[in-house]
């Protein structure tokens, strides 16, 4: 009678805790449903649907004015280069903020590095200057790594303080001018590196085919074991009809920027790190509590740094394809941009006091705010009237996933 | 005795408000007094405080950008009340709104301005000249950040000269940016998307339209782009390379040389006139005739 | 009983080690010697040093002095990594686990593999499990775990390192009987089959003395007795340990009962949508009222339901006849005080001194006008807390973050003694508290009770339960299965009870139980 | 640490400091030398170091190169009038930071405060301008609180998601442009309410007399009682002497604008509550481990609602102020001020993560930030260096107090 009792309510409720007894597994058969509705819970889903939902509406709207379609190849792809730059700085703080730590120096550290490198790309030539802009780069993360975990001051100080400190930099470094590149060579290679467009044509469907493969493996195996399919497995499967159906509609003449290649590399990297390695365990351990990591041996310190290293890196590159972009920095580029980066990994649920986030739910989070400046621009929205939807929309969007789902963040 | 002059920017990050300073100090080197500059970092409360410190030094003269004009009013009058001479430099004192530019507010020694609703209108007459003729022309504004009086004056004056032309166009696009390049080159990208068969883009700085010309390479657009807020260093390389069809000429440096030479001679006595205006000429400026305007930011 | 190696595993020379720049020493030159095959006992009332010297031992902190041997050579490790790569693996008294991670990840918290998603993560911890005979699902988050689970979690890491040294620092203070018996096994199977040395803290004697093969017993930071378990017995064990004569505490069968006491307490349906089902209840005041029951049974959210801070509870709870609000506020209002059983996450604010603690539900009675708390009143009732509970702390102003385990639960059960209650909820008051002070709270529960007041204590230990109450309610699964007077049970029809064997079902529910037939309709 | 869990490991960084904190306090022949060491060292007086050694620095140099003195008393209350908007909502802010919240959204709240107002008050009058402006200041708290504490979304997103609205009520409200008031009578009113001077000479005299007497009466006490002088009641003693030597010197003409008066009140209210009464105590408790407040009786929703609304009406207030103030108001006004606001609070020790915070603190925190851009102001330092200057000074003085004080992270 008991146990009839309680895996009624383990069926039927999924919010709250069961009160079944720890000493039995969970019978593998009721494993499923509630898998299922977990991964596919707002808890889990929710940045994707609150993109998606955003995404149709400005779809609806724009086929309402009669504009060009809003799902355009041709948008879709400029919404990925714009948000190119903030994305690679906003996963290297997802992983700070697993990290339970924090970095407001982002944009000025981008833009030091920027300016180094316009500044001496002329002189010594792109790569060594690209060198020099991520060499200061990496110098200021291990400045605010060694500053916070050596000395022990609060990071949102800190880097508060070398925000504000970077950009005097800059603008000691430029002396309050705009700095530029006049070297043909040099702004070719710049140009060659960042706004040069791939064909992603091919490879997307490349890239389908193996993901279709690798589900249907899955599931086969899965098959085999007598269990039903996992979302895992269905993911892959989806994701690679929609990765062959863009791919064979676009064709040959689908193309992102190389900026939008980088950031998926960076994005695919530290996905890979923080969900296939012991690293990445490690940094969720780090941040979820420092004690039981430092307990079980892993160095706290070390991964912390690690992760302010990365920040800042991630945020010297960041600034090295703005430079590459604009072939010119000006002392105030990408003032504030630290608090869209920040809102990018926090909208894709990433905790501020550590432990858990994720990347591709970051990724998401950027696009979303991406996806919506273009869609003011793209429904010539009053200037006035974006700042109040702008914020409105951040909170329902953070509503839909924290209403969705009581309890814990999981890790990944 | 020692003449020292104040100047406090609006914000030392934009290449033009250092241009401004640059030339104070120049021209104060010149005259043989000393300088106090400070950066308000583009806050209104900021550069209130930097007001009350150069009053509390006892300086002979002060000169701003003014962030907020309506504002500023309240700081000319504190400053004047202690016999400290006050110009404003690039931006009007007063609401701006109500009061046209040459109408100086009483208390201050000079306006030195660029004259915005002119610059609009030469971007205008400049743009008139790249635009079809015989049909409504598309156009798409490239705003500067909302809640800058300059923003209203510039497309005041651009749509002035374009009706005055008469043509007929048509706003399909006016989007605000923060003055910056990369939102320069998002916003005109998604302009140029929603609207592929768009004429000609105005933009409010040169900045923008730096990243703008980037977009609209991208895109293969043969669109036009017209700037106002020119004369950059940037901005006439871009003219001159083709990326910028054209654009109108400022001089902050002059400005700021101006500034200081009113306030110079109003300490010293030399012209004690108040509510002087003080301008400069703004031409617009083509790959033609790029060398009328030596870049000064 | 394996040989004896000459060389010891682990031996400890002289340690001491001394807090906050020697106003506070733990240690005062301990010796010890663990040995292979051994299970070693540590034994010592609260705040004595035990769990000190196992952070010591396994590289938590530098010892201030002494030395460490380990197989004969001196070490000198300066993290928690050293010590585990030697050889040492700690099951800490405060669970370390990182609450956004799955039990399968936490197990495995430490390992140097490269893989995270390895699949021989997931055959070592079946194999864990069939080592240990106990099952948890590997991809549950521990910080959705109760601290019970989250015990065995963090045995199941401890275990998973293949260490030669196993330490345990209190592992059964949060367990009920059956998870108990499984650690049990456990420690018998290292020890006997896999030759392993156990280092083992507890406060159960009786655990001590069935496991153990030798203990050494700390007072004071010194070793003060070194024996063989099989020369000893509990109550020498808990004289060494207390330093005094102690008095058993006898039951309660010459309690006087006060059949017409007024009802202090009155449940009436009482549910929580999948956690637990409805439950009535009538308490007199002065009556105890035991809840058995095994580890996620519901005992604690029962607590929880009654004290408003359930916010899904269902049905009313009302205190002398009066209903009370669904809040904390409102039940502290009304006279209900609940001791949680989590005491660092649900007891103690960690910023606060001893003394800020302890009046912090009832500020109001130490204030002049009700609003402004007199400091000199709060520090003397901090400093009565700990006359009264025997807390070991320097002083009212020592931070409950400085306090040894023992201690800060007392401060917990502190927290209610001075307010106007009339109903006391505690749950696992006795956790990691010591021989000495548990009857000294056993009793202070029985002061209450004949003050009038009325007490439900959830305790996994059933003889403590039979030593206090008036009745015990046994909870299983979210519901109460049995209700028993005092007299008509036992220890072990309890334990048959509690783990899903019916006894007699003809005994009907008796004294002022109100257990209603149509909200438990399966019985 | 004895109590080692996820939710305690928060309050005080383990792995920045060592496991176990040396401290000296303790038993009780030994308090009196450890509580004086306590209270004057490091951890406790770091800011007030921090600033004195600033204040100092500017005073040597700006005698060096021969300026009007720095110290002079109206450059002293210059410092306090610029700092006064900032310190108002810097001593809401460390409420809210107290309770664990977090509030991004002071500056827009402000800025739609001094709109409301500047708005308003020509057609219905100064006074019930000022009342509408503190009322939609008190519902932008109760909407940021409801969203946090109902709907349960982490702070930082909501507030930084109404922060963007606010600011875009601003700019639809004001239309993008520069309001100002018109009307002679309300100039006069707001002229009376916020810049008018007031002379503090006779009631600083009096304080400091208040005080000497308390100090005494509280040492003559102690006398009796055996034990030494209490460094509180040489803090007394001193602070008085301090201010009736203020007082004397500076005479009749020593006077401070009104808002220094609000800001001086405002602060002492709440330092008081904090301080002294219950309402303090469960702030604390409610930030330090919320879940042992509830389960000690206090209703934490309604204390962190309340200071959300009072952080709310705290930046309306200063809105007022500086509607008042400029009389005019411009859609960015206050852009940015929140960072300020927050690094006040964090400067004066004030924990991110709950439960630790000083009203006296943050007030030296706010000053320390104001003395720093009047002196660059004063030396007139190359506007180009300020930045760098400013954030190197902002990391130091964060850096006293961490590395003087190991450990014991006391409530207040
Ligand atoms: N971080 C610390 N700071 C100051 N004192 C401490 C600290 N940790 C422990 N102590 C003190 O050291 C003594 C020993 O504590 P320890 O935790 O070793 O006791 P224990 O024997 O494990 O007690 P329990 O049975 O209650 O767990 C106690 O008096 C405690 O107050
Ligand atoms: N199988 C389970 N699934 C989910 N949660 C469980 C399970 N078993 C126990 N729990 C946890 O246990 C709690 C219910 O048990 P509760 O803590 O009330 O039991 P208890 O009898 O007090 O046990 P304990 O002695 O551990 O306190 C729930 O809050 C839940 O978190
Ligand atoms: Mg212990
Ligand atoms: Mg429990």
């Amino acid at each position: 009678m008991a146990l009839t009792n309680s895996h009624l309510s383990h069926a039927s409720d999924p919010t709250a805790r069961p009160v079944a007894p720890p000493r039995e597994a969970a019978p593998v058969h009721q494993a499923l449903p509630t898998q299922w509705r977990r991964v596919f819970g707002l808890r889990e889903m929710g940045v994707y649907y609150a993109l998606l939902i955003l995404v149709l509406v400005l779809a609806v709207a724009s086929a309402y004015t009669g504009r060009v379609s809003y799902l355009s190849m041709q948008n879709i792809t400029n919404v990925m280069h714009q948000s190119s730059l903030t994305a690679v700085m906003a996963i290297a703080m997802t992983v700070i903020l697993i990290t339970g730590n924090f970095d407001l120096s982002v944009a000025s550290v981008a833009a030091l590095s920027a300016a180094v490198l316009i500044g001496l790309a002329d002189s010594i030539g792109f790569w060594p200057a690209v060198g020099a802009a991520m060499l200061v780069a990496v110098l200021a993360g291990l400045l605010n790594g060694a500053i916070v975990q050596y000395v022990g001051i609060n990071a949102f100080i800190v880097t508060l303080g070398t925000l504000t400190a970077i950009r005097g930099i800059v603008l000691i470094y430029t002396d309050g001018r705009s700095l530029s590149v006049e070297s043909p060579e040099v702004i070719a290679s710049m140009r060659a590196f960042e706004s040069g467009r791939v064909a992603i044509g091919l490879p997307l469907i490349c890239i389908g085919a193996v993901l279709l493969f690798a589900g249907a493996a899955a599931a086969l195996r899965r098959r085999r074991e007598g269990r039903g399919l996992s979302p895992a497995s269905l993911g892959m499967l989806m994701g690679g009809v929609c990765a062959i159906a863009v791919g064979a509609v676009g064709g040959s003449e689908l193309s992102v920027s190389k900026a939008v290649i980088y950031m998926l590399i960076f994005a695919s990297l530290v996905w890979f790190v923080l969900t296939f390695t012991t690293v990445g365990r490690k940094l969720y351990a780090v941040g979820g509590n420092p004690e039981a990591a430092r307990l079980s041996g892993i160095n706290v310190s070390r991964y912390r740094m690690a992760a302010f290293i990365l920040c800042s890196a991630a945020a010297g590159f960041a600034g090295v394809m703005f430079g590459s972009r604009l072939r010119s920095i000006n002392p105030a580029a990408l003032q504030g941009a630290e608090l869209t980066v920040i809102a990018s990994a926090i909208l894709g649920g990433t905790s501020l006091f550590g432990g858990a986030g994720s990347v591709v739910k970051t990724l998401a989070g950027a696009m979303l705010l991406f996806t919506l400046t273009n869609g003011f621009n793209m429904l010539n929205l009053g200037a006035n009237y974006q700042g109040l939807i702008e914020g409105t929309v951040i909170v329902i969007a953070a509503a839909i996933y924290t209403v969705g789902g009581h309890g814990r963040a999981r890790a990944h | 005795k020692d003449i020292t002059l104040g100047y406090v920017a609006n914000s030392m990050q934009f290449p033009y408000d250092a241009a401004l300073g640059k030339g104070f100090q120049e021209a104060c080197k010149e005259l043989g007094c000393k300088t106090v500059v400070i950066d308000a970092r583009a806050s209104v409360e900021r550069q209130g405080n930097a007001i009350e410190d150069l009053i509390a030094q006892k300086v002979d003269g002060i000169t701003i950008i003014a962030t907020d004009s309506v504002v500023a009013l309240g700081w000319v009058d504190r400053a004047t009340d202690a016999k400290i001479n006050f110009v404003a430099s690039a931006a009007q004192i007063g609401d701006t709104d109500k009061v046209p530019v040459k109408q100086v507010y009483s208390k201050l020694t000079a306006l030195v301005i660029t004259d915005d609703v002119v610059a609009g209108e030469r971007a205008g007459e400049l743009a008139v000249k790249f635009l079809p003729k015989g049909r409504t022309v598309k156009i798409g504004i490239i705003e500067g950040a909302p809640g800058f009086a300059v923003v209203r004056q510039r497309t005041e004056g651009f749509k002035k000269a374009l009706t005055a032309a008469g043509v007929k166009f048509q706003i399909v696009a006016s989007q605000p940016t923060d003055w910056t390049p990369a939102k320069g080159e998002a916003v005109c990208q998604n302009i140029l998307t929603a609207n592929p068969d768009l004429d000609l883009f105005f933009s409010h700085a040169d900045d923008m339209a730096l990243g703008c010309s980037r977009a609209i390479r991208a895109a293969n657009s043969n669109v036009k782009l017209v700037s106002t807020g020119g004369g950059s260093k940037l901005g006439n390389d871009a003219i001159k390379n083709g990326e910028i069809d054209g654009s109108v000429c400022t001089k902050p440096a002059t400005i700021g040389r101006l500034a200081a030479k009113a306030l110079y001679d109003a300490a010293t006595g030399k012209n004690t006139k108040k509510a002087q205006y003080i301008s400069y000429d703004t031409p617009a400026i083509t790959k033609d005739n790029l060398a009328a305007c030596p870049a000064e930011w | 009983m394996p040989v004896t190696q000459h060389v010891p595993l682990m031996q400890l020379q002289g340690l001491s080690k001394a807090f906050l720049n020697g106003a506070v020493v733990a240690l005062r030159g301990v010796d010890l010697v663990i040995e292979p095959g051994m299970v070693h006992g540590l034994l010592g009332a609260n705040g004595a040093g035990k769990s000190t010297l196992i952070k010591i031992l396994s590289g938590a902190f530098p010892a201030s002095g002494g030395k460490i041997l380990w197989k004969g050579e001196p070490v000198q490790w300066s993290s928690p990594r050293e010590a585990s790569a030697m050889g040492v693996a700690t099951v800490h008294q405060h669970v370390p686990l990182v609450p956004t991670l799955s039990v399968l990840e936490n197990v495995f918290l430490g390992d140097e593999g490269r893989w995270r998603r390895h699949a021989a993560y997931r055959s070592r911890f079946d194999e864990l499990c069939d080592r240990v005979g106990y099952r948890l699902d590997p991809d549950r988050l521990v910080g959705e775990l109760a601290i019970g689970q989250r015990q065995m979690v963090s045995i199941f890491q401890a275990l998973g390192t293949g260490a030669d040294l196993i330490v345990l620092d209190e592992p059964t203070a949060s367990l009920a009987n059956d998870e108990r018996e499984v650690v049990y096994q456990t420690v018998r199977r290292l020890s006997r089959v896999e030759n392993k040395a156990i280092l083992f803290v507890s406060h159960f004697l009786d655990e001590v003395v069935a496991l153990t093969d030798c203990l050494t017993i700390l007072r004071d930071g010194q070793a003060v007795m070194r024996a063989q378990t099989c020369d000893m017995d509990e109550t020498r064990i808990a004289e060494a340990i207390v330093g005094r004569q102690l008095v058993t505490l006898e039951r309660t069968s010459a309690r006087t009962r006060r059949p017409d006491a007024p009802v202090a307490l009155e449940l009436r349906s009482l549910a929580s949508p999948g956690k637990l089902q409805p439950i009535s209840l009538t308490l007199k005041a002065g009556e105890v009222l035991g809840i058995a029951g095994l580890l996620g049974s519901g005992r604690s959210e029962l607590l929880h339901a009654i004290f408003g801070a359930d916010p899904d509870a269902t049905g009313t709870v009302a205190v002398a006849g009066r209903a009370v609000g669904r809040s904390t506020m409102a039940a502290v209002k009304a006279g209900i005080g609940l001791v949680p059983e989590d005491r660092a996450r649900q007891g103690l604010v960690p910023q606060f001194e001893i003394w800020r603690n302890t009046t912090l539900p009832a500020l109001a009675g130490v204030s002049w006008r009700r609003w402004l708390p007199v400091r000199r009143h709060e520090v003397a009732r901090g400093a009565e807390a700990i006359r009264k509970l025997k807390i070991k702390a320097p002083s009212p102003e020592a931070l409950v973050t400085e306090l040894s385990g023992g201690n800060a639960q007392k401060v917990t059960i502190a927290k209610w003694l001075f307010s106007d209650i009339r109903v006391f909820l505690l749950d696992e008051p006795t956790a990691g508290i010591d021989i000495g002070a548990k009857t000294d709270i056993l009793r202070l529960v029985r002061e209450l009770s004949a003050a009038g007041m009325t007490v439900l204590i959830v305790s996994s230990e059933f003889e403590e339960l039979l030593a206090v109450s008036d009745r015990i309610l046994v909870m299983r699964d979210g519901r109460c299965v049995a209700e028993r007077a005092l007299e008509d049970t036992s220890e072990h029809e309890l334990i048959l009870l509690a783990g899903g064997q019916s006894a007699q079902p003809s005994l009907a529910p008796t004294g002022g139980a109100q257990l209603t037939q149509t909200e438990r309709p399966w019985h």
